[in-house]
Order: C-alpha cells, then structure tokens, then sequence
C-alpha cells in the first residue's frame, strides 16, 4: 500500500462500503495508474465488485449501498456533491462480467454513448467515432460489414469487445472491467487479453478476476481482497512469487483451484 | 320437474315471475304486499327479463322449472302464443292490469312546448311521408313552434316502451295525412315503415328505459325532450314537466281515459296449469286485483288504473281464471 | 340416504384402517420390504371400498325417485290424480314432503292420501339401496383385500388414481371452452340465416327492426357497434390507460424508494379489484353528468350525457393497473445488465428507460397494452351503465356510442319476442367478440412469449 | 510474468482525428443541465401519473362514501298510536297461538298506522311515514301484545322526502315538515340495522342488502367449491405431469383464453348449457355459483402454475434423487410451497367473481328477492346485481342506498384483496 | 475401459443419451465398484451430469431424454420395465450440485426418505436413523442441539452435509454427487471431501467435478468424459500423471484453469 505516487489517475482513501449494516469493504485504500492495468483478486464474496463499482459510483444504483472516505479522479473528489455522476460515469467507463450489449444495431450500440453525451455533431463524427471504437476493441473488420445487425447476434467474444468499444466511444479516461471474461470460452478470452494489452497506457485499466492465471498475464499491479479488506496490493510479479501475507500465499497456491 | 314419472324436481313453493321492466316495479309492489298479508306463503320472485325474453321463458312449457307468470307490457303475439301452445302451456290466463302512461316531458325550465301527434312524427320519424327527414328546429316542423333544436330521448328500439310510441304516437300523426292513411290497406309493410321508423340521425337519442337518467339529461338540457313512462314524471314533478300533445297535458285522469295519446295497456299471463300447483298464485292474483284501483298502492308507484269497466272484467277473469282463447291476436 | 353416505364413508374408513393395519405387518426391510408404505394400501382398500357405492349411491340418488313415484302410482290411491303432468307432480312431491316429515300439512288435500303410499315405497327402495350399496362396498373392499401383498404396487395404483383426476380437472377447461363455442355458434348460425353474415359484419347501420316492423325494416350491420366499441375500449380507454399506466409502472420501477412502490403499488391494484357495476355507476351518475356540463360550457352543443368520453375514461382508469402490471413485468423481465450498461455509460435514469429500457421491453408492453384492450373491448356493466344506446359512428368523444357488449344486454333483456334475429343478434355479436378477444389475446401471448424468451 | 502478448498498436491515423472531450466547457455544461431537466420533467411525469390515478380512486372512494354513509342512516318518526281508539279486530290471546301470523295479517294494521299518522300530523300525515311504517306497528304488536290496551308511541321510518330533507338533501316542503317535526322533537336519525339484516324491497325505507350478501356468499361458496379443487388439479397436472403433446397444449390454450374471454360470453354460456340445456333452476346462486366458477377457474389454474413453478426445481430434485414417486414429490413438497401463491391468485379471482354483474344479468340472477336465499338452488341476486337494480330505481332514495351498497361490496373486496396482497407479501419467497 | 471386474455394484454398457435429436453421451461402458470412489471429469457440458443421471433415472423426469444401452444395479437392468424407479432411487441416492435441502426442520429433512419407504416403524426407530446418517454426514455434533430449525438456515456447507445425511439415511447402495461442492467456500469442499473419504467403502461413490484436484485428491478411479464420448477411465493416478490420450493430457494439463 505504499505504492502511491502522484501520477496516480484515481486514488481512493480509507474507502468503507456498507449494504445496509453490512461491511463489504473495509478501509481500503488504493491507486489506480495509466501505465500499469491494476488487477483485483479474493475469493468470491470479497467484495472486488463492490469496490470496483464505488470507483465510478455504480454503486448509487444500489439502494442500501453506502460508501464512506475519499475517491478522486484527476484529484477531484468523486463523491463530492459538485461530482456529475452522469459525467463522471463517461469518464470512468465500465465493462461487466455478461456481455450486455443493448438490443440494438451495433452501429447505435457504439453510437449511444456519444450520442447521449453530444460528442458528434453530425453523422459523419458519429461513424469516425464508430469506426474508431470499434477498431480500438479490435473487432472492426469483424463486424464493418453488418453495422447495423443486432449486437445481441454476435459471438460471446465479439459481444464483449464491442461492449468494450461501447465503453471506449465515450472517451473515458479509466475503463474498469468486472470479470469480463467470465462467461467466455478460452479463445475469446484470449483476444479480449490482447485487447487489454493494447489499451494499455491509453485508458487506466482495472480488471476484476477471480482467474490468477489470467490476472498475471494481463496485469502489472495486483491487489488481493480477502473479505473485504484489501489484504495486499503491489507488483503483480511479486504478489505471484513472493507474496508478503500468508493470506495472499494461501490464496495463490490455492489448494482450491 | 318433466313428467310426473321422475318427480324428482316435483314442486315449488315460490311464486315467479319473469317479463317486461315496466311491470316490474308493480308486481313486485305487489309480491312485497302479498308476504305480509300472506305469511304463510313464500315471498314471489320477480325477474326482469324484458317482454319478450320473458315471453320465451314463460312459453318454455310447465313444471316447476318454468315461470308462472309473464309480465308484458304489450299483449302477447299471435306467434308467442303459437309458441306456448307447442310446448304444452295451453291454458292461459290474460289480465289486464291498467295502464302505462307513454309520457313527453321537459325541464321546468324548458321552452313550454305544445305539440300534435303529427308534428312530433315530422320532428322525429326517418321519412315522414315518404321524404327524408331534414328538419333541424321545431320550427321546421311547424312554424309556429319555437326554432328550438330537435333532441328527443326515447326508448331503444328493443323496448316495448319504443313500440307504444310508434303505435301510439307516430302512427296517428302519420295517418293524420290521408294519403298514408290510404297506404295503409294497400302495402300495409310500406305504412309501417314510413310511419313508424325513427329518424337515426342524432335528433333522436335512444337512451335506457326506466332510466332516472332522461330526468337528469333533460334538467341539464332544458331544449330537449323525453319521451318515458309516465310514473318517471310523477316521480320526478319538481324537475321536469309533461309536454301537451294535441292540447292536452300527461296527467293521470288523461292518461287513464285515453285522452293523452300515448297510453298502452299492460298485462300480466298467467299459466292455467301452474294455478293448482304453486301454492298461493290465485291469492297472488286476488292481491294484484285488489292493488290496481285508483286509490291502491300501485297508483302510488305510477300506474294508471284502467277504466272501471275494465278493471270490473279484469277482475272478474283474476277471481274466475277464465282462460284466453288466443284468436284475436296479431 | 345421507345416513347410508355415511355409513359407505365409515366402510371405506374401516377398510382403510385395517388394509393399512395388516400391510403395516408385512414389515420387511431394505429390499425385502413391501413395494408400498401401508397406507397406500390402506387407500387402495379404502377406495375400492367406498368409490363404487359411492358411484352407486349417485346413480341411485337420481334414479329412485322416479321408482318410487311409478311404485306409489301403482298404487290404488293414485287412481284419482290429475291427469296432467304439473299439478300431478306437485301433489305427489308434496305428498312425498309430508311422507319424509319435511312438512307437516299440504295445499292440495289429495296428497295426505298418498302420503302413506309414498312412506312405504321410500322405505322399500331405501332397504333395497342400502342393500346394493352394502353388497358394493364389501365386494369392492373384499377383492382389493385379497389383492394386498408386500409385492402388491398399491401406491402405483392409488396413483395412478390420483393423475387421473388431475386429467379430468384439465379437461375441464376444454370442455368450457366448448359450451362457450357450441352455445354462441348454435344461435348464431340460426341468426346468419336471418341475416347475411355480410350484411352483419360490413353493414354501417345497426338498427333492429322494432317489434311492430317488418323485419325486412331494420338493419343489423353491426360496424357501428364495432366502431363504438374500438371507440370507447381502444381508443379513449387506452388514451387513459397507456399514458398513466405505463408512466406509474415506470415511476413505481424505476424511481420510487421501494417502501414507497410496496404501498403505492397495492393502491393503485385496489383500482382493478374495484368492481364494474361501482365504475358504471361512477360513471353514469358522477362522471358523465360532468363531462357533459365541461362540454356545454366549452361550447360543444349536442354534448350527450352518455358520451363516449365517460365511459372510455372510467374503463381507461380500471385498465390502469392491468398496463401496469404487464408494463412492470415487460420492464423487469429486461436484464439488469442493461440498465447498468447504459448507467455506466453515463446516461441519466429517464435515457436509460426512454432509449434502452423501453425499447427492449416494447414487445412485451405493446403485449400488455393489447391483453388491456382485450378486456375492455369486453367490459361490459361500465358501457350498459355509462354509455348510450345509439348507433353512431362518430368521432366526437361528446356524442354517445353503443358497443357490442351493451347491446347485447340490450337485445336479451328487451320486450322483444325471443326468436327474432333481434334477439339471435346478441350471440352473433358475442360470437364476433369472442373471436375477436379470442385472436387479440392470442396475438399478444404470442408477442410477449417471444420476447420474454429472447432474454432467457 | 507474461508479457509475450504485447502488441503495439497505436492506430496513429485514427487517435489524431479524434480530440479528448474537454467535460467542462460551456457546450457541455449547458448540454448536462438540459438533459437533468429532462431527467427531472421525466421523474414529475411518472409521479404525476401515480398521482392522477391514485387521486381518481380517492375521489372515487370519497364520492360512494360521502353518497352511501347516509344510506346506513334512517329517519325515524315517533308515531303515537292510540291502539283502543283504531278499533283493529285483534284478540290479543289469538297473538299468542300457532295462528299469530295469521291473526296480524288479517287485521289491517296498515289502516291504523295511516289513521294514527293522520290524527298526529294532520291529513297529509300519511305522506309523513313510510309505506312500510305499519310493519313497525305490527312488530311492536307482536313482541308486546299489551300494547293493544295502550297508547304507545312508535319509532316508525319517515317517509323517503323527509328522510332525505333530514339529510339535508330534501326539497322545500318536505324541508318545511321535516323542521316542524324537528321542533315537535318527533324525529331522530339513527343506524339503519334493517340495512343491513334485511333484504330487497321496493321500498327504500325497508330495503336491506342482507339478501343480496347472502346470496353473494352462496354463490362465492359454489364458486369457490367448483373452482378451487379443479383449478388447483388441473394446475398441478399441466405444470408438473402434463406431457408436451397437442393435447396439452389445447388445454393450456383455452385456459389462457378462457382467462381472457369478456365475463358477459360466460353468460351466454351459463344461459345456453345451464338453463337451457341442463334445466338447473334459474336465478339460483347454483348456477351463478358454476357460471362464476369457470370464469375464476382459469384465474386460479394460471396463478396456481405461476406459483408451482416459482418452487425451485431443486426441491423436485431432491425429492425424487432420494425415491419419492412424482405424486409424493408434488403433494409432500411442491404443493406446500406453491400453497400461499394458490391462495392469493384464488383470493382475486374470487373477489373478481364477487364483483361480477353482467354473466349473472344473464342468467336471471337480475330478480326482485324479497327474502334471503335459504340455499344455492333458491332465487338469489347477489351485491353486485342488486346495485345494479337499485341503480335503475325509480324512487330517489334508492340512490343513497345503492351507493351504500357499493361500500358495503367494497368493504368486502378491498378486504379480499387486501388479504391476497399480505398473503403476497408474507409468503413472497425467493430462493 | 478394460478394469471391469465382477464385483462391480453397478455396470453401464454402450450407454447412450439423447436429448431429443441431439446425442449428449454416445456409447459410454463403465464399471463402479464399492472399494473404490470415481469421478467423473471434463470440460463444461461434456455430458458428465446426464450420464451421472441415467445411473439413477433421474433423466427420466426430463421429457426429450432418452437412453439406449444397458445399466445394472446388482445385475439387474435398471431400465427394465420391472424395475421400480422409486425403489431404484432409494437404492442409488443422489447429492446436487447446489444443496438443496427442503424447507423443513433438520429433522424433517433427513426422515423424509425413510418415511415415505417405510424405513422406520415407530418415533424412536426414526431418531435412531435421523442421528446415525446425522452422524456418518459428520453434521450431527453440529446440529444435534436445533434438530428443529430450518434446514435452509443452515450454512452452505451444513447444508449440503445434511442432503449427503439424507441420502445415507434410506441406507443407499450407491451415491452420486453432482459436483457436490461448486457452490461451497473452501473449508466446507474440505469438510465434505474428508466426509467422502470416510463414505468410501461403505457405499459406491461417484462423484463429478470439475475441478481436477478434487478429483485428485477425492478418487481412485476417474473417467474423463469429453463431447459426450469417455475418453478414457483408470487409476486416479495414472490417469492424472500419465494419461493415455491426448485429449486427456490436453485438459489435464490445462491451459484454461
Ligand atoms: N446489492 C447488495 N446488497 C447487499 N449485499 C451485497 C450486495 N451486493 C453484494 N453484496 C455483498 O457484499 C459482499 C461483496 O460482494 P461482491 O459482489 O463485491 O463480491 P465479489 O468479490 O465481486 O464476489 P464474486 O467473485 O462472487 O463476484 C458479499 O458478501 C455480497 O453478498
Ligand atoms: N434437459 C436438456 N435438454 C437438452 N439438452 C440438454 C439438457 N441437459 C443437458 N443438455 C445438453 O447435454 C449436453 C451435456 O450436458 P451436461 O449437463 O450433462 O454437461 P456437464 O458435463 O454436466 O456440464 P457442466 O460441467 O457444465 O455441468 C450439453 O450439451 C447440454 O447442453
Ligand atoms: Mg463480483
Ligand atoms: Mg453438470
């Protein structure tokens, strides 16, 4: 936890997050930077979601959810009461563990985003706008024939990268992705690897996995969640070979697979 | 309850009595009456089924399944006769209760119209006298009249109420012209229709029978006029007032000698096979006969006696139960 | 005979009883145990005891009476009855009143004479039904008796009884649906008979002869009852109903705190649970009464007290749940994952339903909205109570409208004589709605079954 | 670990077309506010439109209610009656025989009632009480037959026009006497018992809705009777065994539509098969009861499948893995589970069939009664048809009582639904 | 496929399972015997669970299955039109993958089988058999003091013990577990793997998993099914160390954890 430096793009502080009486997290203090993709690990239940969604205030959404201490963007402080969560959702976006795209043409699935937010002022924008999202998740010449058939007709795979180009459209500044690989099989999550790989140093990147293989191939920086407390964070190469916490070193020699 | 040979659905001990809704509020005047003189019968059950629904039910046959009395606020059809006949209902008694008064009424408020028969049929038929009906005002019916809007609310054309107003009403305005009254023997299905049939254009506006409602429309649109049963202007004298036809005003004396065009006579059927079998049909009967006079209870609830001479042979039929012969119906 | 329904119940309890006591002997463990648990043979006794007399004793129940009867016009007492069948059938259950005690003095005097006729034929025919019914029960009970063996698959037949059942209960439905199609189709065709199927359905004039017409006179072309009905139910009604249904579903979804949707939302089901006949009257006495002085202060003359308007926006307000209901369901059935997609992407709530929520859900709500016009197509007391008589086809929400169902009331509660085409006319037009509510509901089942099925 | 996979990709042409949003310029701000005036036009709506429909069901409970409290009320008048005076040929000891009725129907009681009214308020007295007030008379006869010897005074019902002039609905006349019988202290207005115990009349003063409720709860118990175990049967059947064949769907076909067909075509039917064909007796709550009951089947049949398959398949699962036969399966386990949900969709198809009217206008259920149905092959009308009869009254003081009516069937059905919502609510499980 | 003895419990011989048209488990022979506990491993939707449920009919309940090929219990055809399937699963008794226990009391749960088999003739015969197969689930110290509260209110692990102690108590012959512990947190997999091997022996085991050091560590024989073929089936040990096939080695090795 002594990795803060003042590059960091978000940075969160003392972070309690309550369902109702209940602590799922528990003083969790982290940083979030542009070079490095950060990966949350923990068993299930640690509560890597619920944390993750504080980050770009999904967590609003949840009734009973109550978050306390300090998480800033760029400084700001996002909880504050002058934070937009509308803009501040465009700057953080958010990839989920389903492929959701909308049931819409791929083309309006992309689209959406900026069209909500303004960012085209005209048609011939929005398809640079497209076309370069969809390029970006690397499924353009997948799919630039047959813009405008239904996203919910693509692959598992494919689904899940153009929610990442949805994510991507808006221009975010941090994209947070919660186990999106989950529900695919090993080649898509392969090519959503690469993809992850690329989008590095673009867009500050955290990844929510449940998968340690896949959290050391695609991330720098690992931090393992252990029933709600945040048990260590650091270098992924070092978390993986010499973890600091007999937590952490139970977690990952993992006698349960 | 078929044939004796089953027995099983032997008998009642109730009265029924099913047919027309402008009867009902008298028989079951008279039903209410008849249990609390008679506590040893059973209460009569009165249905409102409509003349001719009743009719069919009334026809259906004997038996404890099947009613015993019709009321019918016209008399019973040469085919409904036909009809009882066939399914065994063969002894018939017929009585004439009094009389219904087909009454026109406005608001208080309203413009004091008088009228003729023939200028409500100008007012309010499809074609009088053959030619499409374009008159919009009263006026245009008669110029003396005022140039109020035509609006008339009238009973359905599946109300018996409607049959006495094209019967009693429309025809007679239609035959005041001598050249319809000459139609008449030639194509007495042409007559029929010029005479009777009712314009569809929105001057006049079928509404519910019975319907306290005309009285509440009428107040709140003092131009039109209603056509109801008399007892809804009795009911109703401190709203709405009866509109004079041919110079004479709906009151219970004109109605009752037959002076204000629009009276109907209305009768009640009874089953000749059901007198011995339903305990307390005859004193029902005997009830009914003694509650029709001018100062019984029924006048309270707006029925016209009938003129003495035909109460006294009413009567006579209700304590006798002399059976119909059926050879005079249409 | 209630006393021998006991005593046949008792039997069957008794064979119960002791089938299960002497299964329960068998004993036996692991697989040398009984095939059934004792009281499975203690039903399998039980009802081979009791279901035959049972089935006896119903059959009986209708059949005796009728012996009884003929055994007492055997009798001499009997000679002097009216010949005619309903005085005949009165004395005689009045004489069989006074036989079984349920009475104690008769109307017609003829009956105390065959009272005692009648005293001895019931005992005689009790005697001999007791009799049957005994002898069924302790053959049945008897062969089932010896049937029970720990190898015996009692349960399997016990079973096998109870699935039976269960068939017989889902027939039930078929064979209503049937009733509901023989008795309109019978009359009906006996109507088009009258009339020309052609006439009835593409006819713009809806005006029954009256009674004192030729036939040939009227005219049954029922497109203005259509009209009036499309106009009320379809129209006006969902004018009313989509907006605030679907909005309220919307709110209470989407906005509401959830203690606030757990109240509101039962408040607003109280408006489907209200029942019609109470619309009706709300509509005729409180509602109509208003529109119609709104109407005349606003300049409209020929505004009817029996508008259209009324009765459309009181059957708009008792769909109002209904919308709802199937708009919230439509709603929730579209995966959370959307809604937090577009949420995440920085969309506020109302775009989030507007552009993702509403589209995805549109199949099952337009679904919801057609079931909702089924209904009020077919609601009745609102249009018998509220709405007029008249046969206009007219666009005007002040003037007045008839629809199918009022006129049917109409036709069958008339003056008019029965087996007229006026009156066949009602099962015509139900006929007519039936298929129509028939083809509407299958329509939207069909829509919002595909739909759901796209997210499962 | 593994950095194999990097690829470099920079896109070069692509990213310099593209500039990164700048969130706080003025374009955007003002972009934002508009569309959280949106967000909030939109949030009002939806709030308006619970609010307009809630406001429609108040204004219309508060309209039955303000109309129907005066309906459980009842203007009485003290009659004195001078019973030596009104020579009525009654032998007191003739009251106490086997042949009392007889003796009270005989005597004409309602001639001295009007003669009493009469010497008390003058020659309109008559007018002053009800048509039915001499029943007052005989009853006050019949519990004290001393009376006979006296001068009593009698609590008789006034006559509707000052019922309704003591409500302050009344029109100037009756107004007028109704203030001077106030001053006299003649009059009082107090709970109507006889609404509530008593049944049709044609008499607003007399009627009472005991009747209609009785035969209400008749029917409801043939309905429930018909409808629960077969809805609950076939149910079962179709959820759990039905095998998936042309019949079965037929089935499922009809009850769904069966569930859909408009109430007034069940009346068809039940005058067609019932009455026409199968001759059961008419206007009986038999065959209301039956009528009703294939309507409120489907009802039961698709709340009853909802509910059976809202219990988890694993519960089946684990019941059949340790050998239970599949009729023990769903009588020892799904069946208990599926129980609350059964009962809630029971309890609004019967409050809807309580609340039905036109498949019973029908049927002949649209019947003066003027005694309370005494079984379910008697003549009875039920709540809903007698407001509707009432509603087409002629005298006006059937108004207060239809609307009167129309609280005591809400009462009913708000209670219904209520139950059902609790139920919902209480059992609502999710596994 | 060559280890079928003839002391095996149950036998299945050119098995074959259809889902209507589609063919989920084509012509699988197997023994499992009493000694020995088996598992059944293999990729996600391999066929493992329907060829686990044709060994007690409980495929009989999904209406467009249908089997071909000979199964014996004892060398009875357990697909004979003799046989009774209720009795068949009393003798061959199955834990899911979720516990599942009934919304009863933990009483209830337990006495239900022998119940409705007969199994106890009075109160005290039943308490005897709630407590024993209480005990051998190893959940009887834990519970003996609520046998009246909810089985639901117990914790996943104790709920799935207690479905284990309802399948011992109508005294089975054989159990199958369907991946018994997917849904249990690591302590109680280990609490219901030691109860496993405890079950060895006294009853034929067969268990299915996807984890393979589960299977490891749980079994002594394994078979590997894959697109609905068995690919291979012996020793636990060698089949993990030196398997004979290469799709065996492919999964076994496994590039996706
Ligand atoms: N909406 C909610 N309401 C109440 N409790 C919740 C809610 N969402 C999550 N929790 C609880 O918070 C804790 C953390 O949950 P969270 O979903 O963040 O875990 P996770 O680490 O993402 O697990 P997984 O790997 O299974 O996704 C859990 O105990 C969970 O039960
Ligand atoms: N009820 C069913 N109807 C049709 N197909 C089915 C059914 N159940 C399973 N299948 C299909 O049969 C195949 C084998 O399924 P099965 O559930 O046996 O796999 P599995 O090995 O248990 O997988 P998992 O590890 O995911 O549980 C799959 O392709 C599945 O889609
Ligand atoms: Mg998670
Ligand atoms: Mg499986």
């Amino acid at each position: 936890m002594e990795q803060m430096t003042e590059k960091s793009k978000m940075t969160a502080r003392n972070v309690s997050v309550f369902y109702g009486d209940k602590r799922a997290i528990d003083n969790v203090s982290i940083d979030v930077d542009m070079e490095n993709v950060t990966a949350f690990i923990g068993p299930s239940g640690c509560g890597k979601s619920t944390f993750l969604r504080t980050l770009n205030r999904m967590n609003d959404t949840v009734a009973s959810a109550r978050v306390e201490g300090e998480i800033t963007l760029d400084g700001e402080d996002i909880y504050a009461s002058s934070m937009d969560v509308v803009q501040l959702r465009a700057r953080v976006g958010m990839v989920f563990q389903k492929p959701n795209p909308f049931p819409k043409s791929i083309y309006e699935n992309v689209a959406y985003g900026p069209r909500i937010h303004g960012l085209a002022s005209n048609k011939a924008d929005m398809d640079v706008i497209v076309e370069q999202s969809l390029r970006k998740a690397g499924l353009w010449d997948e799919v630039k024939d047959r813009l405008s058939d239904s996203g919910t007709a693509l692959s598992g795979g494919q689904q899940q990268r153009l929610c990442i180009a949805r994510a991507i459209a808006v221009d975010p500044e941090v994209i947070l992705m919660d186990e999106p690989c989950s529900a695919l099989d090993p080649i898509a999550t392969a090519k959503i690897e690469e993809l992850i790989h690329e989008l590095r140093g673009r867009y500050a990147i955290v990844i929510v996995t449940h998968n340690m293989q896949q959290a050391a191939r695609v991330s720098q920086r690992t931090a393992f969640f252990h029933l709600g407390n945040l048990v260590e964070y650091g270098e992924t190469s070092e978390i993986f070979t010499n973890p600091r916490q007999e937590r952490t070193k139970d977690y990952i020699t993992g006698r349960y697979g | 309850g078929d044939e004796a040979g089953s027995g099983a659905s032997g008998a009642r001990d109730q009265i029924k009595v099913v047919g027309s809704s402008t009867l009902y509020p008298f028989t079951t005047a008279v039903a209410e009456k008849f249990v609390t003189n008679n506590p040893r019968f059973k209460a009569a059950v009165v249905e409102s089924t409509g003349t001719g629904a009743g009719m069919k039910l009334f026809c259906a046959g004997v038996g404890a399944n099947h009613p015993d009395i019709e009321n019918a606020s016209r008399r019973i059809k040469k085919s409904e006769f036909e009809d009882c006949q066939k399914n065994g209902v063969k002894d018939i008694v017929e009585i004439q209760i009094g009389i219904d008064g087909l009454a026109l009424i406005e608001a208080k408020n309203g413009p004091k119209m008088a009228l003729t028969t023939a200028d409500i049929y100008k007012a309010i038929a499809a074609n009088p006298y053959g030619k499409p009906n374009t008159a919009k005002t009263w006026k245009d019916v008669n110029p003396a009249l005022p140039a109020v809007a035509i609006q008339v609310y009238g009973p359905p054309s599946t109300s018996g109420t409607r049959d006495s107003l094209a019967e009693l009403i429309l025809e007679k305005g239609c035959d005041a012209n001598p050249e319809m009254k000459a139609l008449k023997s030639q194509d007495a299905d042409k007559h029929k229709d010029i005479c009777t049939k009712v314009r569809e254009d929105g001057a006049y506006i079928e509404s519910g029978e019975n319907d306290n409602l005309i009285v509440q429309k009428l107040t709140a649109n003092p131009n039109a006029i209603g056509v109801l049963g008399y007892s809804f202007l009795e009911e109703n004298l401190a709203s709405v007032t009866g509109v004079k036809i041919n110079n004479v005003a709906p009151t219970y004396a004109t109605i009752a000698d037959f002076s204000y065009p629009g009276a109907r006579a209305l009768y009640i059927y009874v089953k000749g096979a059901h007198l011995n079998a339903i305990p307390g049909l005859k004193e029902f009967l005997g009830e009914y006969a003694s509650a029709w006079n001018p100062d019984g209870y029924l006048a309270k609830r707006g029925l016209i006696a009938s003129p003495d001479a035909v109460r006294a042979a009413n009567a006579e039929v209700a304590t006798k139960l002399t059976f119909m012969n059926g050879s005079d119906l249409k | 005979m209630l006393a021998l329904l006991f005593l046949v119940l008792g039997l069957g309890l008794i064979a119960w009883v002791t089938a299960r006591m002497r299964a329960a002997r068998f004993g036996g463990t692991g697989t040398a145990r009984a095939h059934s648990l004792p009281a499975y043979h203690g039903w399998y006794v039980g009802l081979w005891t009791a279901l035959p007399a049972l089935i006896f004793l119903g059959i009986w129940a209708t059949v005796s009476p009728g012996l009884i009867t003929q055994a007492v016009l055997a009798t001499p007492a009997a000679a002097d009855l009216p010949a005619f069948g309903m005085e005949r059938s009165a004395i005689l259950s009045e004489a069989r009143a006074l036989a079984n005690g349920s009475i104690q003095t008769a109307f017609n005097p003829q009956a105390n004479a065959l009272a005692p006729a009648y005293a001895q034929a019931i005992t005689k025919y009790g005697v001999i039904g007791t009799i049957l019914a005994l002898v069924l029960a302790f053959a049945g009970g008897a062969y089932a008796f010896t049937r029970i063996k720990p190898d015996f698959r009692a349960r399997t037949r016990v079973e096998r009884l109870v699935m039976a059942a269960l068939l017989v209960a889902s027939l039930v439905a078929i064979l209503t649906t049937v009733g509901i199609v023989a008795s309109l189709l019978f009359e009906s065709v006996r109507f088009f008979s009258m009339v020309s199927p052609v006439e009835f359905l593409f006819g713009t004039k809806w005006s029954p002869p009256a009674s004192n017409m030729p036939a040939s006179s009227g005219a049954f072309g029922a497109i203005p009852l259509f009209w009036g009905t499309i106009f009320i139910g379809a129209i006006i009604a969902m004018l009313v109903a989509i907006p605030l249904g679907l909005m309220s579903a919307i709110y209470l979804t989407q906005y509401a705190k959830p203690s606030t949707r757990s109240w509101m939302k039962p408040i607003l089901e109280i408006l489907a649970g209200v029942p019609t006949v109470v619309y009706g009257y709300f509509a005729a006495l409180t509602v109509a009464p208003a529109l119609r002085d709104f109407a005349v202060s606003i300049g409209i003359s020929g505004a009817s007290s029996e508008s259209a308007l009324a009765a459309g926006i009181v059957m708009g307000v008792m769909i109002i749940p209904f919308v709802s209901s199937m708009a919230d369901d439509s709603i929730a059935a579209v995966p959370q994952a959307m809604r937090d997609g577009s949420l995440a992407m920085g969309a506020t709530p109302s775009e989030t339903i507007r552009k993702v929520l509403l589209p995805a859900a549109l199949p099952g709500v337009v679904g919801g909205v057609l079931l909702a016009v089924s209904r009020a197509i077919g609601e009745t007391m609102i249009v018998v109570m509220a709405a007029g008589l008249a046969a206009n086809m007219t666009a005007n929400p002040f003037a007045s409208v008839t629809t199918v169902t009022t006129q049917i009331v109409q036709l069958l509660t008339g003056d008019q004589e029965f087996d007229s085409a006026k009156t066949l006319a009602a099962f015509a037009l139900g006929l007519v709605l039936f298929v129509i509510t028939l083809l509407l509901n299958i329509v939207a089942l069909r829509v919002v079954k595909k739909y759901r099925e796209a997210y499962e | 670990m593994s950095k194999a996979m990097t690829v470099e990709a920079p896109l070069p042409t692509i990213r310099a077309a593209r500039k990164p949003t700048d969130w706080k310029t003025d374009a955007m701000q003002r972009r934002i506010t508009r569309r959280y005036a949106a967000e909030r036009r939109f949030k009002l709506m939806g709030l308006g439109a619970v609010l307009i429909s809630v406001a429609f069901l108040a204004f219309l409970l508060i309209t039955m209610l303000g109309n129907g409290a005066r309906g459980f009320t009842q203007t009485e008048i003290r009659l004195p009656v001078d019973f030596p005076r009104a020579a009525m040929i009654l032998d007191p000891a003739a009251l106490k025989g086997p042949h009392a009725e007889v003796a009270l129907a005989t005597a004409d009681i309602e001639g001295a009632t009007t003669a009493a009214a009469v010497a008390a308020f003058g020659p309109a007295g008559a007018d002053y009480i009800s048509d039915s007030a001499w029943l007052k008379v005989r009853d006050a006869i019949r519990d004290d037959p001393s009376v006979l010897a006296r001068k009593v005074e009698i609590d008789v019902p006034a006559a509707t026009a000052i019922d309704l002039a003591a409500k302050g609905k009344g029109e100037p006349p009756a107004e007028a006497i109704y203030k001077r019988l106030n001053v006299e202290g003649r009059v009082s207005t107090g709970f109507n018992a006889t609404f509530l115990t008593s049944a049709d009349s044609t008499d607003p003063t007399r009627v009472g809705i005991w009747g209609a409720l009785k035969g209400s709860l008749l029917t409801m118990f043939v309905t429930l009777l018909l409808a629960f175990p077969v809805g609950v049967l076939a149910a079962i059947y179709l959820e759990e065994y039905a095998p998936r064949n042309r019949w079965t769907d037929l089935i499922e076909v009809s009850i769904n539509n069966l569930a859909a067909v408009p109430s007034i075509i069940f009346g068809l039917l039940g005058l067609a098969v019932f009455l026409n064909f199968m001759h059961l007796p008419r206007s009986a709550a038999l065959v209301g009861g039956t009528t009703l009951a294939l309507m409120t089947m489907p009802v039961i049949v698709i709340a009853g499948r909802n509910a059976i398959k809202s219990v988890p398949p694993s519960i089946r699962d684990a019941a059949l893995g340790i050998g239970a036969s599949p009729v023990q399966v769903v009588f020892h386990h799904v069946l208990p589970l599926a129980l609350p949900g059964i009962l809630t969709g029971t309890i609004i198809g019967m409050a809807r069939a309580l609340g039905e009217t036109a498949p019973l206008l029908m049927i002949g259920m649209r019947a003066f009664i003027a005694t309370p149905p005494g079984g379910i092959a008697d003549p009875a009308t039920v709540l809903p048809v007698q407001i509707f009869l009432w509603s087409d009254e002629v005298s006006r003081g059937f108004v207060e009582k239809t609307s009167a009516a129309i609280i005591v069937l809400l009462v009913f059905l708000l209670t219904m639904n209520g139950l059902a919502i609790y139920l919902r609510n209480k059992f609502e499980q999710r596994w």
